[in-house]
């Protein structure tokens, strides 16, 4: 398209860095990064993302302390338990991804005696991560059905393990996403709850971050892709339709399984007190222990 | 001859394969699950003409070469210092078991704050975990080196480098190949786990993560196969070399390769 | 050159040699015999320096053995085993010559000339797993001989071979020996063979070893394998060693236990 | 001179020690604690019990008791199964045509993308675990025994079968003795081994044991708690390679000394 | 019993044994001498079906060696890698024996027995590496004695040991294999030996081996090592094959290549 004439008068605007190294994971997360590489909104401001996959937000912590990425996509909870134990200083940069009704549930399998959130009382949950998202809101919904979660019913488990896993007994319930929730429906199992309602409606997932360091070195760098990325954002945020043809293009989700998929939230802005909801019920629910000042993480995009 | 160990080795890799796709069948393993040896097949097929993980390929390989090599070079002398002085073998030897057992799941976070690019990290994986067969096989075989053979180049005055170098180490080098190809397996496993752990740009393990996310299985285990056959590959070229290398160990043993 | 003084070794409580004193002047050759199992191989890994010996002295050149000598060459009782399975002939012989000093080229040429004096001119290119035992026996000695030794020290280095071949390797050992002044110490069970090739001859006794005589040889410089075995003194000094290795005294009495 | 030898043996130890304080602290990064925080950590996690379980912590009973039952059901499995399997193929060249590239395509697969496989078929995680741990650390037990094997001196074998000996006579009498030092090569790599492929297994099971631990440690970035689980690690590798070396000591006592110089 | 019809024998394209053809009959033994590296070696490894020849025919007891042969004992001419240094020299004694159904103590007495012929009783908790060549090169006789085969090889089994001590294996071989009907095949350098020891003495010719003559002994059952040499018959005989073994044709023309 255009962006081809545009990114020559951009490249010149003095960033200290035209060249950013940019974790992702190969969720629907990621989606906006994507676009934006696509419709060469980087370009456009002179930039020139190189994406990296990360498997997680662990590595892409270390990855951003060890330098070998400049930004990456990071769910919250990671985050914030990763500066909450002073394993660094972090920034976001830009939300990503918030949830939405049907993205996040928690499931059993067909002939399960598990009915209810409250039957999961000292069952075993398979999470993807420990401590992260996942787990978090389990924890919550179990609080709601009024029975007390405890560290050790929950196992970590890679997403394309849970279906084998629940099947076979290894554990009684799984938090999955899209698209193994698809499987496993189609399998038999079924939803007990979805993670993300009452107090969790609505909760930020994940978003783009970096280290406090490499925020104060490369200020124009970091807005030039806040820009770039905001671009993209409120295209996602505005189409589902761009989500599902961009989905195949960097995961292995193909078209007529993007098409029905449940899809989490692509939020605009960077929140504060959206994200202060997250760094709450972790302290409630005792991952961390200080109050987190999340507005000290967060480095708005340039009101531009 | 050659031939035939061809032909049997393709007949017992059909085998296993067949004998995998029955258990599918059966249902013994629940394919709805775990996708059929011939839906893998198929899948790894796929992987033969899809761009993307030919370059992902590529880049292991290389990462994998590399490792290996310089896993060699460190690890072959590391292993003839400590078999040739034993005080040395002793005192390094409570530092080298303690850090044989820490896990890759360890070393790679480790790796990754000290190493920024993605193909150092994964080629100073490789050296880390595939130095130990290799070391330890050294050892092993330099304890088994004829004394007499050692002692007559000795009496001709030869030093005891020039003893570790023309003697010991040519006794030793077979068994320090199987060590090496000990080492080359264990080395394509290392490549695929930092990648799938650290992540990273390309290589077979950031494909399993793509794959992963879309949970193609198949596609998956596809591209561990052939991180597999790539074993195969590795191993039939090493034992190849080895046959040229040590025809005189083979004759004077019951070897029959 | 080589004074061997009251030597002792003991292998944990097992006495092997019990003071046993041998002398060689320089260019000598030394012919030592005895009982299977007596010691002889034990005396000859502590001349060369390859084993401690729990008691006594061994001087070369007046220095005393702490380490290997310098100038030395030994032919191993176990000659298969002291052949390179990776090298081929020419090249377990050339590979000493290193020490030398000697280019690729020399090294060659001194390996093939070794190899041809002791018949093996034809086998050069072979390993030594395709040989017979005789040869590789041969090749082990072609290696000590090319090296030029100025102390050389070998063990039954004609045990594997034929009677003609032995008769040639005797003789070739002898030219090389007194050619380059050599001074050698050659173990054999041949008794024949320690009267027709030694300056001297050193019998030693049943384990635990000692010297139960030291008889010179005299039968002059020149020897030829027929002539030689058909001297009267020959023959005497044969059956009086072959007296003394079945155990009996000596009669001559001449330098025992000097 | 005991006491110089002990010394010469353990030097290497609070040398390395204090470098690695001395530059944990001097570099401050979180990841990299330094040792004497994290053997403080170690202290309260496993050894600040009652002293009726000799000081030990329920937790470290947790951590630690299971976890070695695996280690060493895993290990016992995989050296009998690798030494049986590798003798077997070392022998019959058929069988070796038969099963090299399986092994070969089987050895270079990740163990962590085969555990569906074993979860699949086995259902219980404990013989699961076992069989992750078992094709994990086979591979040198394998292979140091087929090499063994193949490489038994020929005269060896001819005497063998001169004197007609029986294939089980063949086996314990001359096979098995003369490939037995590179078998124990193997079986050294693979303890060690053992326990890498326990704390795989464990942090794919998700149950109890020290790599749960460590794992949970590293998601909640307690990298004290992580070094902690290292250096146990470390130190079971440690004590388990010492009471392998004293029983290879043992078994190959004949071979050292046959192969002594001097 | 042993029959061996034009063998031939060729190492790639290196042509050793070039039709040998040797009877022996039932308790019979054949000494064969030879030129170094002549196939002697190779063709004791045929005969015990150790190589399969490139050409002709071996038959024991009417029946072609396809595989190993039962009953059969060797002592290599390589002793040292033939002895299990895993094992004392009893247990390696003892080891064959479970071939014959004696149990563990009847095998112990049996090894002992056959150390102790050998004049190794005390060494037998001994393992080969704290022996010298001669002991262990007497084990393996010992071990090969022990076994009471119908047929024994033996490649130059005497090499090693010294003259009394060969002297008395020599003895100790006649005694046993007479006493026990075994037809035995010597390989030996020692040419007095071979007319001490055979019946019969087979000399080969130079690479590639042909029999260049076939002399029955006949020097009557009983031997003496004083004796039995100094019979003019024996003088004769020695002289005849020292000549053949020289590579002079034979006098006697009896009974060669038939
Ligand atoms: N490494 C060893 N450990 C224990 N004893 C040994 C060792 N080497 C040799 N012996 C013993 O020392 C004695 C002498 O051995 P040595 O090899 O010196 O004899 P030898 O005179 O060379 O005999 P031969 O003529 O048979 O070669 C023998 O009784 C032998 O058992
Ligand atoms: N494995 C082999 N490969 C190639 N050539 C061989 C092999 N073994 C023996 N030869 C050759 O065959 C010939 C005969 O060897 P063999 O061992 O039979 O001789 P031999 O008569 O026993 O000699 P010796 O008396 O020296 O032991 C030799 O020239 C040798 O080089
Ligand atoms: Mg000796
Ligand atoms: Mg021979």
């Amino acid at each position: 398209g255009n962006s081809d004439t545009t990114s020559s008068s951009s490249s010149g605007n003095g960033l200290e860095k035209t060249t950013l190294k940019v974790g992702t994971i190969p969720v629907p997360d990621s989606a906006p990064l994507q676009v934006a590489i696509e419709r060469g909104f980087f370009k456009a401001e002179g930039l020139e993302v190189q994406p990296e996959v990360v498997a997680g937000g662990a590595v892409a912590t270390q990855k951003l302390l060890g330098g070998s990425l400049d930004i990456s996509l990071g769910a919250y909870v990671g985050t914030f338990l990763a500066q909450d134990k002073g394993a660094g200083k972090f920034k976001y940069v830009a939300d990503s991804y918030g949830a939405a009704p049907g993205a996040f549930v928690i499931m059993v399998k067909k002939d399960s005696p598990i009915k209810t959130v409250a039957d999961l009382k000292g069952k075993t949950i398979a999470v993807n991560v420990l401590k992260s998202v996942s787990q978090l809101t389990a924890e919550v919904q179990m609080k709601v059905a009024g029975v007390t979660a405890t560290q050790d019913q929950f196992v970590e488990k890679a997403f394309p393990d849970m279906p084998a896993a629940l099947e076979n007994g290894q554990v009684d319930a799984i938090a999955g996403v899209e698209p193994f929730i698809t499987v496993i429906s189609k399998a038999g199992g079924r939803i007990i709850v979805d993670e993300m309602t009452g107090p969790t409606e609505n909760l930020p997932i994940a978003g783009w971050f970096t280290t406090d360091a490499t925020a104060s070195k490369y200020p124009k760098a970091i807005a030039a892709f806040q820009r770039a990325l905001g671009k993209a954002q409120e295209l996602v945020a505005k189409d589902r339709k761009i989500v599902e043809e961009t989905l195949p293009k960097y995961t292995k989700i193909d078209a007529a399984t993007a098409a029905v998929i449940s899809l989490g939230s692509y939020p605009t802005s960077l929140s504060e007190s959206r994200l202060q909801r997250v760094a709450d019920l972790m302290k409630e629910y005792g991952y961390i222990k200080n109050d987190l000042d999340v507005k000290s993480m967060i480095l708005p995009p340039p009101a531009n | 001859m050659k031939h035939a160990r061809v032909l049997r080795g393709v007949a017992g890799v059909a085998g296993f394969l067949a004998a995998a796709e029955v258990v599918g069948a059966t249902g013994l393993i629940d394919d709805r699950f775990l996708p059929r040896m011939s839906a893998i097949l198929r899948g790894a097929a796929e992987l033969l003409v899809d761009q993307e993980f030919l370059v992902d390929a590529r880049a292991s390989l290389a990462a994998w070469g590399l490792g290996l090599l310089l896993t060699v070079a460190v690890a072959v002398p590391a292993g003839l210092a400590l078999g040739a002085l034993p005080p040395v073998e002793r005192a390094v030897r409570p530092l080298i078991e303690f850090l044989r057992p820490i896990p890759s799941v360890a070393i790679i976070p480790l790796a990754i704050l000290i190493f920024a690019d993605n193909l150092h990290l994964r080629v100073a994986v490789v050296v880390y975990a595939a130095s130990w067969p290799i070391v330890i096989n050294t050892i092993y075989a330099l304890q088994d080196v004829d004394p007499l053979a050692k002692e007559t180049l000795r009496s001709f005055g030869f030093g005891p480098v020039s003893v570790l170098l023309r003697v010991a180490l040519p006794s030793a080098a077979p068994f320090i190949a199987t060590g090496i190809r000990v080492a080359a397996g264990t080395a394509v496993i290392l490549v695929v786990s930092a990648e799938l752990l650290a992540g990273g740009s390309e290589g077979i393990g950031i494909y399993i993560t793509e794959a992963a996310s879309g949970n193609r299985m198949d596609l998956m285990l596809g591209a561990a196969l052939w991180a597999g056959l790539f074993g195969v590959l590795s191993n039939t070229a090493l034992v190849a070399v080895e046959r040229r290398l040590f025809r005189w160990h083979d004759v004077r043993t019951g070897a029959a390769r | 050159m080589l004074e061997i003084t009251d030597l002792v070794h003991s292998y944990g409580s097992h006495r092997v040699l019990d003071g046993v004193s041998i002398r060689a002047a320089e260019g000598e050759l030394v012919c030592v015999v005895g009982p299977s199992g007596c010691g002889k191989s034990t005396l000859l890994r502590s001349v060369a320096g390859l084993i401690r010996p729990t008691g006594g002295r061994v001087l070369i050149g007046g220095k005393p053995v702490d380490r290997i000598p310098d100038n030395l060459a030994v032919v191993f009782q176990d000659y298969s085993r002291s052949l390179y399975p990776w090298m081929t002939a020419a090249n377990n012989v050339a590979l000493p010559l290193r020490r030398r000093g000697l280019d690729r080229q020399r090294r060659r040429e001194a390996a093939m000339a070794a190899l041809d004096q002791v018949g093996l001119a034809d086998a050069a290119e072979k390993y030594p797993w395709e040989m017979s035992g005789g040869m590789q026996q041969r090749v082990s000695i072609a290696r000590a001989l090319a090296y030029r030794p100025s102390l050389l020290l070998m063990d039954e280095p004609f045990g594997s071979v034929d009677a003609q071949t032995r008769e040639d390797l005797e003789d070739l050992v002898l030219r090389v020996c007194a050619h380059h002044g050599m001074t050698t110490l050659l173990i054999t069970h041949d008794i024949d063979e320690s009267v027709y090739v030694g300056d001297r001859v050193v019998v030693l006794t049943r384990s635990p070893a000692r010297v139960a005589a030291d008889l010179p040889v005299g039968l002059g410089e020149s020897r030829d394998q027929i002539a030689t075995r058909q001297l009267d003194a020959f023959v005497r000094l044969r059956a009086e060693v072959g007296r003394l290795v079945r155990g009996g005294s000596s009669t001559s009495n001449v330098l025992e236990k000097h | 001179m005991n006491v110089i030898r002990a010394v010469g043996r353990v030097w290497l130890i609070p040398v390395t020690l204090v470098i690695w304080e001395i530059a944990t602290r001097a570099a401050e990064q979180p990841f990299f604690p330094p040792p004497s925080a994290t053997l403080a950590r170690m202290g309260e996690m496993w050894l600040s019990g009652p002293a009726t379980h000799l000081l030990l912590t329920d937790q470290a009973l947790d951590d630690f008791g299971p976890s070695l039952a695996r280690l060493f059901a895993g290990w016992a499995l995989a050296a009998v199964i690798g030494v049986a399997a590798g003798i077997a193929i070392g022998c019959s060249p058929r069988l070796a045509g038969y099963l090299d590239p399986l092994i070969h395509l089987g050895r270079a697969v990740p163990p962590p993308l085969l555990v569906p496989f074993f979860l699949a078929l086995l259902k219980l995680s404990t013989p699961a675990q076992l069989t992750t741990i078992v094709f994990g650390i086979i591979w040198p037990i394998l292979l140091n025994t087929i090499d063994g094997t193949r490489t038994v001196d020929r005269q060896h074998l001819e005497t063998a079968r001169i004197f007609g000996f029986t294939t089980t006579e063949r086996l314990t009498r001359v096979i098995i003795p003369a490939a037995m030092p590179k078998i124990f090569a193997g079986l050294r790599l693979a303890l060690s081994l053992a326990l890498i492929l326990l704390i795989i297994a464990e942090i794919l099971a998700g149950s109890g044991g020290l790599g749960y631990r460590l794992l949970t440690a590293q998601r909640t970035y307690l990298y004290t708690d992580m070094w902690g689980c290292l250096v146990v690690l470390g130190l079971l590798g440690y004590l388990l390679n010492s009471a392998f070396l004293l029983m290879e000591r043992r078994v190959l006592a004949w071979h050292r000394n046959a192969r002594q110089t001097t």
